[in-house]
């Protein structure tokens, strides 16, 4: 089992042609997901890579290939708008991968995925991996492994880091999510909690937040009082300074909200492992196997 | 991106929000000038990108043009918290019955624009909301149908008990809102809306954040931007494309990724040390952006050893190698580094490097630990 | 029992110190109508006919009254937002008796008032009344009585016609409910046609339709396909040349769409009662009892 | 209410649509001038509110400013179903490579804006609908999310297969779009859309009709009114605040309600009659009303009966009864009048009525009958 993607999952790429777009679809055709179609406008009736379908449209490749997962890697102008598109076209799942969108347009993105029945991950996120079975977006597919570990992030890298020192101390994962480091995002730490406690696979869920809004504190409250299975938390961003956006359009201490000794405070009341350093992960997820 | 009160207030104004006449003066001459333009009496107020400027001293009532002169002269070249001030809005000052506070923030929670309004205004929100909650107003607005008029009347009567003070508040909401989204704002806000003693309801000082995501698209915003109100060293990372924020500490940090940009200033502080900076190279790995990044932080006189975490999953470590090899042999280094590589061509780097006469390791805990030791030691 | 309205009906005025909106609270409190609340911006504290309390907003009114129903009578350009308001502050019944709202605000309209699970009633439209119990809009009392006729219309004068007929012919009505003439309103015939199917005290209905649309074949597909009750109707329009608006914003015949002989044609395959002349609804109705 | 050609392409010309250069002349000098300003060939075209006005002789193509002398001279002043052209456009002649449809209406069935398209063009698109319902493409717009990249560029791949007109025509259609909206229209056409032989996509006809309801609060809009296109009857009837429209029938009917008034005219059609007009006076019984009604139906001189059915709700039936009294005395009438009232102060009305000697009575269908007798006698 595994939570929101598995070997069923049938996925399109808008953007399939670009430059992130069609390196990343390589790398996921490789990792073996199950790429049925691309979206280009103005490409439609090519190949990509000599076997997947291009279409100029989202519904035109919904219509021809029955997708129910999207990833889109187009450019920050035009993510709102492949967003809406792939909800209107009944995608199921839509995971963008794209950093820089403006904040606004995701105030009518968002509820315009929802008004369509759609799950969205991101904006501005790695996207997500069930080991062994589907990878959709970033994440490098060799530093993961399947195994009882649900890993939520709203970071990349870091995610990499610590999936990486699971991966090597043996211990794998069932989905590793990057909800993404935006303000507005489409799936956020709740969502994935939940998910993650539904999921027979997954016994121990391992969480990286970061500062800048209440979205840690709210799934700590969620862990407290809906969750059975133990959850380890992160939080970076200690040493970061009120006002500064840290990289992250949603990593920003706003006056005195946000910051990272309030979200570890949740954690603590919680009851949840706290992981002072990346490299704490590893024993802590250890323990609670 | 931070607007000034001037540009604000200009952007405001075109949005139909009732605003003093008012105008920049750059020099104590000018000022006099525009207060005879204007009529006495006038607001003397620096426009710098910092909080609390009252209290600095920086904002001043001029009963006489004389007066404008001289509290120009002494505004003008101010440090208000490390800015210098260079320029002065000379603005209308308004009689003031009451004053109340509107602002608009997008709010993560509601993931919708959401008014702040309180009658308490002319200080500090976060002061208001903090003491006396229940004197603020919150309203999230459905953006799929804009500002509506009942809602703004409903803030409107929440701020004045007459009719007619209500419905223009109602209108300057309208008219923020529509300029809060035209002009891509996280925030705008007007502190103080003012009543005048004859009713009439004005904004005496406006607020407006950018969110930089939305430059791309809105040159004429860009255009507003004022590079000699922002940190040099960051002005040069933005334009070399890193994310770079400057710090006051001695390890100078390179990373890829925010996330984990964050996670290793956190590690360099648990083990002792203080970062320098958070600059994130991005996930494309071009040479040309480490050897921008290497020129940056070695820029800065603080810094005693400098720290590479590279993880790489789209951003190539040899690309990464290669660029510190470029950078370090045109300029060669005068403080220690520390490199940590790890992910996509990892051997490929750990050779570029090695046979450059660098070591590397490929954890992340060991290399924090050596590069806080090292600046440490610098430091000693 | 009745549809839509009945004694529990509570009711707010929007506009209530208005010209019509005065006049109409004072026949609709004659009636016996609950009317617990109206609303103009700056007279919030004030008293109509020194019993009712007026509010500046409508959330205010409802906060203080638990009004259910609003009815309103504002001028045309505040219309839209007065609907609005009333869907946003929890009223569950909008009756809108403004004539010459713009098409385009409603398109708005309509989607926010079902987002918030409220009933729209027009606009421009007569109101609707159940005679002996409650009365909300402009529809003269007098001319109703109570009985078993379920009655339906987007007209105000024609239904008064008819109802005029029936009432003096001794057939009283359940409930006579106006939908109004313009092209998007809040509730279609066939939402009137099932309340009254539903409702136990109707055992006839009577449909006045005109030109334009296809509300009424709609209407009588419901009928041949959902109802078990009687239903007569009549369309007002035969002699209307194509292309010009009737005075109601949604009469009119565009290219050959929405003549009145296709809607009669709906109404034969339906198996319906068809009155050719106003007056015969009083045997057509008889007959069906 | 309709626009003409010419005004609809100026609406949407600002909105950024690519129209042909042209402008409006009265004289076949003007045209002349107009086509050695833009350059020929040229287009003269009749403005008239009416279709068919190629059929009829209203639009020729000019290879000269001569020729554009000549056919505006044969076009100004031609009747066209009715109407005189006094305005004709002279515009610039494009080449065609394809003829597309793209209009907007309100769509009573989805409450929406809803888009049709079509790759056949150039013709009325009722006849495609007719005859090639599957050449016709229909997108319904949620108006609270405004018409969007993607689902423009659907209907553009719809239109055509090259990626550069397809991202052209979506262009077009946002632009269209927003210029439907602004204008307050219930109708918007561009027909035909043409691709050039070199690939450009314009916009060779504009045609809007405005939701007469949106006028009051757009000024500019109503002051595109051209009066000297419509029905002087009618034109006279909205000043008075009057429902009229006329018709070629004898017998003149005057109405509260619409609904009313169309059955009205049904039942003196049913028996036998031809109604001359629709006239709904509205809810609000104010006797000038009737003043206005009673003036503009005798000057019909097809009427040969009046027929007044009123029934009193709001309308008050002594104000109509005061009314017909008032407007006979003023201007004796020629033609009998049958009179029903029956509502809000009938006795009062009816006692009116009564000492002015006028009969009337509290039955429609029986007033109906004797109307429709009345005119078939004098008819006779």
């Amino acid at each position: 089992m595994s939570i929101f993607i598995d070997n069923t999952t049938t996925l399109l790429v808008q953007g399939i042609t670009g430059r992130d777009g069609s390196f990343h679809a390589k790398q996921m055709m490789e990792y073996g997901t199950t790429v049925v179609g691309g979206v280009t406008p103005g490409k439609g009736g090519q190949k990509f890579e000599e076997t997947v379908p291009i279409f100029n449209t989202v519904a035109q490749a919904v219509a021809a290939t029955g997708a129910n997962t999207s990833v889109i890697y187009v450019p920050p102008p035009f993510a709102a708008d492949a967003m809406m598109e792939a909800a209107a076209a009944g995608i199921k799942l839509i995971v963008c991968i794209t950093e820089g969108v403006p904040v606004l347009d995701m105030t009518k993105v968002y509820p315009y995925v929802k008004e369509m029945g759609a799950r969205l991950l991101g904006p501005n996120c790695p996207g997500l991996i069930t080991p062994g079975q589907s990878k959709v977006g970033i994440i490098p597919g060799r530093i993961c492994a399947p195994g009882p570990v649900g890993v939520v992030s709203r970071s990349g890298t870091l995610t990499y880091e610590i999936v990486n020192l699971l991966t090597k101390a043996g211990i794998g994962q069932s989905t590793c999510v990057g909800i993404g480091g935006d303000p507005i995002n489409g799936t956020n730490f709740i969502d994935a909690l939940a998910a993650f406690e539904a999921d027979p696979q997954t016994t121990v869920v391992a969480m990286m937040g970061e500062i800048g809004g209440t979205d840690e504190q709210e799934a700590a409250e969620f862990v407290r009082t809906k969750m059975s299975k133990p959850v380890v938390g992160f939080i970076a961003g200690q040493t970061a300074p009120p006002g500064r956006r840290m990289g992250h359009a949603g990593a920003i201490i706003s006056g005195s909200a946000g910051t990272a000794a309030e979200k570890i405070e949740a954690f603590e009341k919680a009851g949840m492992g706290i992981a002072k350093r990346p490299m704490d992960f590893v024993e802590l997820v250890k323990a609670r196997l | 991106m931070n607007l000034h009160e001037y540009q604000a207030k200009e952007i405001l104004r075109r949005h139909g929000v009732p605003i003093p006449d008012g105008d920049i003066a750059t020099t104590p001459d000018a000022a006099e000038a525009l207060a005879v333009k204007y009529g006495v009496p006038v607001m003397v107020k620096a426009q710098v990108h910092v909080g609390g400027r009252g209290k600095a001293g920086g904002v001043k009532y001029c009963a006489t043009p004389a007066a404008a002169k001289e509290k120009a002269t002494a505004i003008l070249g101010m440090d208000i918290k490390g800015l210098t001030v260079l320029k002065v809005l000379v603005t209308v000052a308004e009689d003031i019955g009451s004053e109340a506070y509107v602002g608009i923030i997008v709010d993560r929670a509601t993931k919708k624009p959401v008014f702040m309004v309180s009658a308490a205004g002319g200080i500090d929100i976060e002061e208001v909301a903090a003491t006396t909650p229940e004197k603020i107003k919150y309203h999230p607005v459905d953006p799929r149908y804009g500002l509506r008029t009942f809602e703004a009347m409903e803030m409107g009567f929440f701020l004045y008990e007459d009719v007619k003070q209500a419905r223009a508040a109602a209108k300057i909401m309208q008219q923020l809102y529509s300029a809060f989204i035209e002009s891509g704002c996280s925030l705008a806000e007007i502190n103080p809306l003012v009543v005048t003693p004859t009713g009439t309801v004005v904004a005496v000082d406006g607020k407006m954040v950018i969110d930089d995501n939305e430059l791309d698209r809105l040159p004429a915003i860009e255009a507003l931007r004022d590079e000699s109100s922002e940190e040099a060293s960051e002005v040069e990372a933005r334009k070399a494309n890193l994310t770079f924020i400057k710090l006051d500490g001695n390890v100078g940090c390179v990373v890829n990724g925010a996330g984990l940009a964050m996670a290793t200033m956190d590690l360099v502080k648990y083990y002792g040390g203080d970062p320098a900076n958070f600059l994130d190279i991005g996930g494309s790995s071009n040479p040309e952006k480490v050897v921008n990044a290497l020129r940056i932080i070695t820029a800065d006189k603080n810094v005693k050893a400098i720290l590479f975490n590279i993880f790489g999953g789209i951003t190539r470590t040899d690309d990464v190698a290669n660029g510190i090899v470029t950078a370090t042999k045109a300029n060669p280094l005068t403080v220690p580094i520390v490199i940590r590589l790890t992910g996509t061509n990892e051997e490929v780097a750990m050779k570029i490097l090695t046979e450059n006469g660098f070591s590397a390791s490929s954890d992340m805990d060991e290399a924090v630990q050596k590069a806080v030791a090292l600046a440490t030691g610098a430091a000693a």
